[in-house]
């Protein structure tokens, strides 16, 4: 039945529909982006209506959110995070400095394109970006799971040794389980 | 005739003064002597024994005076069951001491062998005679020989010990001898059988005081608290198997003397609660202090002195259950204690102090003295199957039968503490680590056997006590029965 | 009639040859121990009537050996247990040291336990009781741990009840002048008021001891976890139940009969409430599995204290139900943690973690003992727990209902505890060596939890034995009334059917487990206990993350008014001031002459004194 | 055999029913719990979304074969419950194994599955688990002495300790019991905060002090399952206060409303009380709750 195409489809509209409709976010907080959580989450923009609930451990979560500037120490823990969620799942670049490196472009120890190491789904930009576009770039997330084009844990198993050099280029002293789902 | 009783009395008496004369021939003789006087006397008293408990007992009359006039010696159930079981703890304590400390030279073996033959002689004698002043030369000879005894060692605290034990023993010859005075006087009779008879004509006061002083005159000899101050140095400073003779001869003939006049020659009833009183004192009190003790044998000491107190304990319900248990008690003290002082002394025998601590992990090199001391303590205490429990249930039995829950409270109380001082002691052998300079000795083969035969005869009257049962309840009916005692010695016409 | 004579001689002659056997041969040995356990067992269950009794006289004395339904089913749990017990000893024994000591006593405790069921008088009884606690004694002291507070508190406490009872049979010795159990029935309604009230009291004492009930709890703890486990397996799943098999003798033959017995049976079921309720709060606090279980077994021997003291069917069938399933519980259990001992060297739930994939057999066995000791269905454990709840509400005991509850709900975090200390959490290296425990170990263990689990369902197969000896003891039959073979009841005809439940339990339980491991098999997978989620941290592999020190804090920290009072120290101050009145008795010998010359004239002239009143 | 397929079916439509409602009372919270805090709040169905996408992730990890077992120990817990407690009284559709069962083995039954589920978050080796664990027993000691003591004032005042026993006892009498035995019922209701573990309850499962406690290693069908459990057991222990206390259910919608009714009870109180420490739980619980056990036990002898 469900190898039948068209039930496969329809599964899948379900499944994404269910997805979207319910994101459990596991809130990195690593730079200042941290701070607008609370309001996201709080009476004024309560993200909870959309579905969005924080998560409290990564086997629980569905979107890994890194909230700023990452250095390398941190990605270290934030790629042990993601390798530790369950398929599916999602990473929401949050500001500026995720994607470029924003005002700290030019540090020696942060990572400037996080895209590079973790397979970002939706990039929030701004420095900081504010409840609204956080809530904006949840919609986008929300958007991109209906369609089916949220796909980022698949690109990061497809390209694994892509992103391997990548982060070991950058990480020293590299102890990691093997990542092989 | 099977035998006669006064050979108990004069054989011994005679090895005892050939001893340093053989010795002269060969050195050996001193050794084998007063082994083969005792093996004899026990086939005679066994031989005794069994004729008695047959055909009644046997009154012999010395020198031909008839009683009242002469003195005599009675073989009954009682005082022959008595003999039997010294001349058999005399014989083990030879057996034991036939090799005991090789290294002390010829004189002071001849001396300790004499001594030996005339404590027993002395202690025999006591349980023997029919007389009352006879008994108090026996005991004489008993406490001349027991001083020497404990002097055997010759260093300060021996003497010291045998001083008091001395002094003490003094203050008893006087005071028995006061008694005596004061019974010749009212009755001018000195014969047991013939006191009894009359003994209700005595003034009730002079009685009571004569009482009184035969109690604490012979209480000094049968450590009675508070009279036993000698006790505990003498049985620490004298040698092991001397510990074990005290325990198991001296005492048990001062205790049958107390008996004889309690029971047999004074008609005072009180005298059995005075028994109980000063009885169970003896027993809390030296219970009491054996637990707080860091040498070994002065521990055994202590506690010995409770048993003892126990035994008068039962003795003074005055019913013929509580004599049977006293005697059984008696019996089980004397093969039990004289183990424990046996085994014991092995166990600290290099040590100079011989304290408690220093039998720590003597297991390991003392296997079978560890084991049979442990069993000593198991039996002592009274736990089934061992022969200890036998006795201490029949004392019991005779307390409840006598409706005094009060004493059988306290003896059980008294007991848990005895269990803890002697559990103490087997953990210590068994399950902690040896000193550092402690030199364990290894028993001679001799001592060895005699030990084992005690332990045997634990094991053997725990699992079985009718093997001696029968002589015991015999022997207490004996006692009771003091009209047929009189009968018996006055009714012999030479 | 010669039935008792042989199985006796076999114990105390295997005893003996076993230990001998040790100098010549390790596996002679063995054999010797193992047959002189199990074909005395078989003799028992094959050759021994009912009603038929043996007697015999010593010292004078007449003795009589016997067995009823009552004493045939505490003869099942002795030699049951006993015989697994062996078994697993055989295994447990293995290589260590001092096997000669621990067989012979072995063998000794499982005769003295046989031997005081069978007693029909009163001093083979007494007899047997002794060589048991000197047998145990000798157990407790075998690792030499602390042996001069442990192994001397255990026989002071064990003498102390002795010593009780020893003088109940001595004062009913004194009237009826026998020592038959049955003459001593037979006089107690002559007895005085004040008699009848003081001999149960003293046998009472005897037996609380043994069965370690508040406030004579103190040696347990010590003494369950300084045997060796192969030993205290039995010594907390049989020898502790001869002071429930007296006591049960007692109420119900002597106090029963009193006007006053309900005193009796009311301050012993409270005893037994505080006594399950104190000894779970305190195996909670232990990090010693020992020690822990050892806690328990007070305060499961405190449940089966309250069932029998109740003194209703349904109280004596919960609390007897309850014995055996102690006895295979927490048989299982000392097993378990014997099992672990050997293979890791330690006991202690701060340094062991995660055995369950490398012991998986103990771990199942311990699980089972685990939800039965808790009560939870479908396990035996629950038909005892629910009768004795019952028995409880329905007989007016509304407050003692609540504290046993407490104490049994209480008692899942130290269940808990223990399956998580061992079993459960961080899989550490230092222990990835660990195997299973040899067979002979482990099949004792997992016999046991079969029979757990059977008796879960189907009660009857134990509560017939059980109310067969109610019925001897002059109980009615409550067969139908009050147990069928899966059928519980209450007295106000409420019930539980058991077995529709099991049924419901595995389908339900099948169910979803499938469910969890079905939809899509591939999708779920194992990953290691280091790769949990610890924010985002790469735990290394010597990194010890196992929670297990201050496991159960929180709710100590609740407790702790009641957890700061502790009878063991009052028993201590007691002992210490003991000691300095010992110390005053000494020093009476003052070791100077003069002064004992001194005694001798005071005693003359006291004596002489007051020779009026002495005399 | 007929009887037993269609006691099956029954079973199956009793458990989707509890599903459905308990997924919806657990939205329904999250609902008011939002207008509380003056939000909006998701939709009432947004549980059965959550549940959904839990139930469609695509990889699971498990640390064991206890872990795996233990979603399966919780819904046995609730399942059971269900069954024995009578949903609705004398409806055919509604089946129940109560014959089977009486208050105690309800009890006891009802502790099978949060000690399972203990074992599985035990296994999975997560510190947080097994702190979870520990709070939650200690807390479970806390109000199961509130909860007992309501219980038994109960079985001692009508001589009964089975539940229809209790259900008839009020439709003779035609009061609830609520209002004949009042301070059982509020003993019971106070209990009952701990056992729904809402605020101030919540430690067991502090989300940032213990990243979610028990279930912190559960991810995927894992939680969905324990999620449905967590459902089902909130409408069984709903429907058993019911039946205890008001007089019972006989059809659906009076069933949904006393429900409901009561589960606001602890919602309400926890929506807008701060978070205990687990010694002040345990000691709230022998605090008052107790105190009003004891009033329902001397209740319940005087009137016996």
């Amino acid at each position: 039945m469900v190898n039948d195409k068209h039930s496969q489809k329809i599964v899948d509209f379900i499944q994404n529909w269910s997805r979207k409709h319910s994101i459990w976010v596991l809130a990195y907080g690593t730079g200042c982006g941290a701070i607008e959580i609370p309001p996201t989450m709080t009476s004024r923009y309560d993200a909870e209506r959309l579905g969005v609930r924080g998560a409290a451990t990564p086997r629980q979560a569905d979107v890994l959110m890194i909230t700023g500037y990452l250095t390398v120490k941190t990605l270290k823990r934030v790629i042990r995070v993601y390798e530790q969620m369950q398929d599916p799942k999602y990473v929401i670049g949050f500001g500026s400095c995720t994607i470029n490196g924003g005002m700290y472009y030019d540090s020696y120890n942060t990572i400037n394109v996080l895209d590079k190491y973790l397979p970002v789904d939706v990039y929030i930009n701004g420095c900081m970006p504010r409840p609204e576009a956080v809530l904006s770039g949840f919609a986008q997330l929300q958007k991109r799971i209906a369609e089916g084009r949220a796909d980022g844990a698949t690109q990061y198993k497809e390209n694994l040794e892509w992103y391997r050099a990548n982060q070991k280029r950058i990480i020293p002293n590299w102890v990691m389980p093997e990542y092989n789902w | 005739m099977v035998g006669t009783p006064v050979l108990f009395v004069a054989i011994p008496l005679l090895a005892a003064f050939l001893i340093p004369l053989l010795g002269m021939i060969w050195k050996e003789l001193v050794r084998i002597v007063p082994g083969l006087v005792l093996m004899y006397l026990m086939v005679l008293s066994i031989n005794l024994l069994n004729h008695v408990l047959v055909s009644g007992p046997i009154v012999e009359v010395i020198a031909g005076w008839a009683p009242p006039f002469g003195i005599n010696l009675v073989f009954s159930a009682f005082s022959g069951f008595l003999v039997t079981l010294m001349i058999f703890l005399g014989l083990v304590v030879w057996l034991y001491s036939y090799r005991f400390k090789r290294n002390v030279g010829f004189e002071p073996a001849k001396k300790y062998f004499l001594l030996l033959m005339m404590l027993i002689t002395g202690a025999v004698g006591i349980v023997l005679t029919g007389d009352i002043f006879n008994m108090f030369v026996f005991i004489e000879i008993t406490g001349i020989s027991g001083y020497g005894l404990t002097a055997f060692y010759t260093g300060r605290d021996s003497a010291e010990a045998s001083f008091k034990y001395l002094m003490l023993g003094s203050i008893a010859s006087t005071l028995l001898l006061l008694a005596i005075m004061i019974l010749y006087s009212q009755l001018g009779t000195l014969n047991m059988a013939e006191i009894a008879s009359k003994i209700h004509t005595v003034n009730p006061t002079y009685k009571v005081i004569s009482l009184i002083l035969f109690i604490s005159a012979l209480g000094i000899e049968a450590e009675i608290f508070p009279l036993n101050g000698w006790a505990p140095d003498a049985y620490a400073e004298a040698p092991g198997p001397v510990g074990a003779a005290f325990a198991g001869i001296v005492v048990k003939a001062s205790v049958y003397a107390i008996i004889r006049y309690i029971f047999t020659i004074f008609d005072i009833s009180g005298a059995y609660s005075f028994l109980i009183i000063i009885g169970m004192m003896t027993l809390i009190i030296a219970e009491t202090a054996a637990i707080r003790q860091d040498k070994l044998k002065r521990m055994l000491a202590y506690s010995s002195i409770g048993q003892m107190g126990l035994v008068l304990v039962a003795f003074g319900f005055g019913t013929e259950e509580g004599v049977f248990a006293a005697l059984f008690l008696m019996l089980n003290h004397a093969i039990i204690k004289s183990l424990l002082f046996l085994s014991g002394s092995y166990l600290v025998y290099n040590s100079k102090d011989k304290k408690i601590v220093e039998v720590n992990g003597m297991h390991k090199f003392l296997p079978i003295t560890s084991f049979l001391f442990a069993l000593g303590a198991f039996a002592i205490v009274g736990l089934p199957p061992f022969a200890g429990f036998w006795s201490k249930l029949s004392v019991l039995t005779a307390a409840a039968d006598s409706h005094m829950l009060f004493v059988l409270a306290l003896v059980l109380i008294v007991s848990v503490i005895e269990l803890v001082y002697y559990l103490r002691v087997v953990n210590r052998i068994y399950f902690f680590k040896k000193g550092e300079n402690v030199d364990p000795k290894k028993p001679t083969f001799n001592a060895l056997l005699a030990m084992i035969v005690l332990g045997a005869l634990i094991l053997v009257i725990g699992f079985y006590p009718d093997v001696i049962t029968g002589v015991i309840h015999k022997a207490s009916a004996d006692l009771m029965d003091k009209t047929k005692y009189i009968n018996d010695v006055l009714s012999i016409k030479q | 009639m010669e039935t008792y004579s042989i199985i006796f001689a076999i114990f105390l002659g295997g005893a003996v040859l076993t230990y001998f056997a040790g100098k010549l041969n390790s596996i002679l040995q063995d054999i010797l121990f193992l047959g002189s356990v199990l074909v005395p067992t078989y003799l028992f269950f094959s050759g021994v009537s009912f009603g038929s009794a043996m007697p015999f006289s010593l010292e004078g004395i007449s003795l009589l050996w016997g067995i009823d339904h009552y004493s045939w089913l505490f003869a099942l749990i002795v030699l049951g247990l006993g015989s697994l017990a062996a078994v697993y000893a055989i295994g447990y024994m293995k290589g260590k040291e001092r096997k000669g000591y621990f067989y012979f006593n072995f063998i000794l405790s499982v005769m003295s336990m046989l031997g005081i069921v069978v007693s029909q008088d009163l001093i083979s009884f007494f007899i047997f009781w002794e060589i048991m606690t000197w047998s145990s004694y000798l157990m407790v002291i075998y690792n030499g741990k602390d042996i001069q507070r442990v192994g001397i508190k255990y026989f002071v406490f064990s003498a102390i009840g002795a010593y009780a009872m020893l003088m109940g049979i001595v004062i009913v010795h004194s009237i009826t002048h026998t020592f038959f159990i049955e003459d001593m029935i037979q006089a107690y309604g002559h007895m005085s008021l004040q008699l009848q009230i003081w001999i149960p009291i003293l046998f009472l004492i005897a037996f609380a001891v043994k069965a370690a009930m508040m406030p004579l709890h103190v040696w347990a703890p010590g003494a369950y976890s300084n045997a060796p486990m192969a030993y205290t397996s039995l010594f907390s799943g049989a020898l502790s139940k001869m002071g429930v098999y007296g006591m049960v003798l007692i109420l119900v033959t002597l106090v029963s009969r009193l006007p006053q017995g309900i005193w009796f049976r009311e301050v012993l079921a409270w005893l037994g409430g505080i006594t399950a309720a104190v000894g779970t709060l305190w195996a909670i606090k232990q990090d010693d599995a020992k020690k822990l279980l050892a806690y328990s077994s007070v305060a499961q021997l405190g449940y089966i204290i309250t069932g029998v003291a109740i003194g209703t069917e349904l109280g004596m069938l919960a609390g007897l139900f309850l014995a055996v399933m102690h006895a295979l519980f927490k048989g299982t259990l000392f097993m378990a943690v014997g099992a672990i001992e050997k293979q890791t060297g330690t006991t202690n739930f701060t340094e062991i973690t995660g055995l369950i994939r490398k012991m998986p057999w103990t771990f199942l066995a311990s699980l089972m003992s685990i939800i039965a000791l808790a009560g939870i269905p479908p396990l035996g454990g629950f038909v005892g727990k629910w009768m004795l709840y019952e028995s409880l509400i329905t007989s007016d005991h509304y407050l003692l209902v609540i504290l046993i509850f407490f104490a049994s709900t209480a008692g899942f975090l130290y269940c808990y505890k223990f399956l998580f200390g061992f079993f459960l959490g961080q899989e550490e290296k230092e222990w990835e060596h660990v195997k299973e425990a040899p067979a002979t170990m482990v099949v004792p263990m997992i016999l046991m939890s079969v029979f757990m689990f059977v008796l879960g369902t189907f009660p009857g197969i134990i509560l017939k034995p059980i109310n067969n000896g109610l019925m001897d003891l002059g109980f009615v039959d409550s067969y139908k009334h009050l147990w069928e073979t899966s059928v519980i009841f209450n007295n106000w005809g409420d019930h539980v059917i058991l077995q529709p439940i099991l049924y419901s339990i595995i389908a339900i339980f099948l169910f979803f487990l499938i469910l969890v491991v079905w939809k899509g098999y591939k999708g779920t997978r194992y990953v290691t206990t280091k790769d949990i989620s610890t924010s985002g941290e790469v735990p290394k592999e010597d990194e010890n993350l196992t929670f297990s020190v201050g496991f159960t804090q929180p709710f100590l920290r609740a407790v702790a008014p009641v957890m700061r009072r502790q009878i063991d120290k009052y028993y201590t101050e007691f002992a210490k001031g003991l000691e300095g009145l010992f110390e005053f008795m000494r020093r009476i010998y003052t070791g100077n002459a003069q002064t004992y010359a001194l005694y001798v004239v005071v005693f003359v002239v006291i004596v002489l004194l007051f020779k009026d009143v002495l005399f | 055999m007929e009887e037993v397929l269609y006691n099956i079916l029954g079973a199956v439509v009793t458990f989707i029913v509890a599903f459905v409602v308990g997924m919806t009372y657990g939205g329904l919270t999250r609902k008011i719990t939002a207008r509380v805090q003056n939000r909006k709040g998701p939709p009432f169905y947004q549980n059965f979304i959550d549940a959904f996408k839990l139930a469609s992730k695509k990889t699971a990890i498990h640390h064991g074969v206890m872990h795996l077992m233990g979603p399966a120990f919780l819904m046995v817990t609730s399942v059971m419950t269900l069954l024995i407690v009578p949903v609705l009284a004398g409806n055919n559709w509604f089946p129940n194994l109560n014959f089977h069962g009486d208050l105690i083995f309800l009890l006891y039954i009802m502790t099978f599955g949060p000690l399972g589920m203990a074992l599985g978050a035990g296994q999975t080796g997560n510190p947080n688990s097994a702190i979870g664990v520990t709070r939650g027993l200690s807390q479970m000691v806390g109000f199961e002495i509130p909860w007992v003591m309501s219980l038994v004032a109960l079985m001692i005042q009508y001589h009964t300790t089975s539940i229809t026993g209790l259900m008839e006892v009020q439709a003779q009498s035609g009061t609830w019991l609520m209002l004949s035995s009042p301070f059982a019922f509020i003993a019971a209701v106070m209990a009952m905060f701990g056992m729904f573990r809402y605020s101030p309850f919540d430690i067991v499962g502090a989300p940032t002090e213990l990243a979610s406690g028990p279930v912190s290693e559960n991810g995927g069908k894992f939680l969905f399952v324990m999620m449905s459990a967590g459902s089902v057991f909130t409408f069984a222990k709903l429907t058993l206060y019911v039946d205890l206390f008001m007089g019972g259910a006989s059809n659906l919608v009076v069933l949904l409303i006393k429900t409901f009714l009561l589960y606001m009870i602890p919602v309400l109180y926890g929506v807008t009380s701060p978070r205990y420490r687990t010694e002040q739980a345990v000691r709230w619980f022998w605090g008052w709750p107790t105190f009003f056990g004891f009033l329902a036990i001397i209740q319940a002898v005087i009137l016996k």
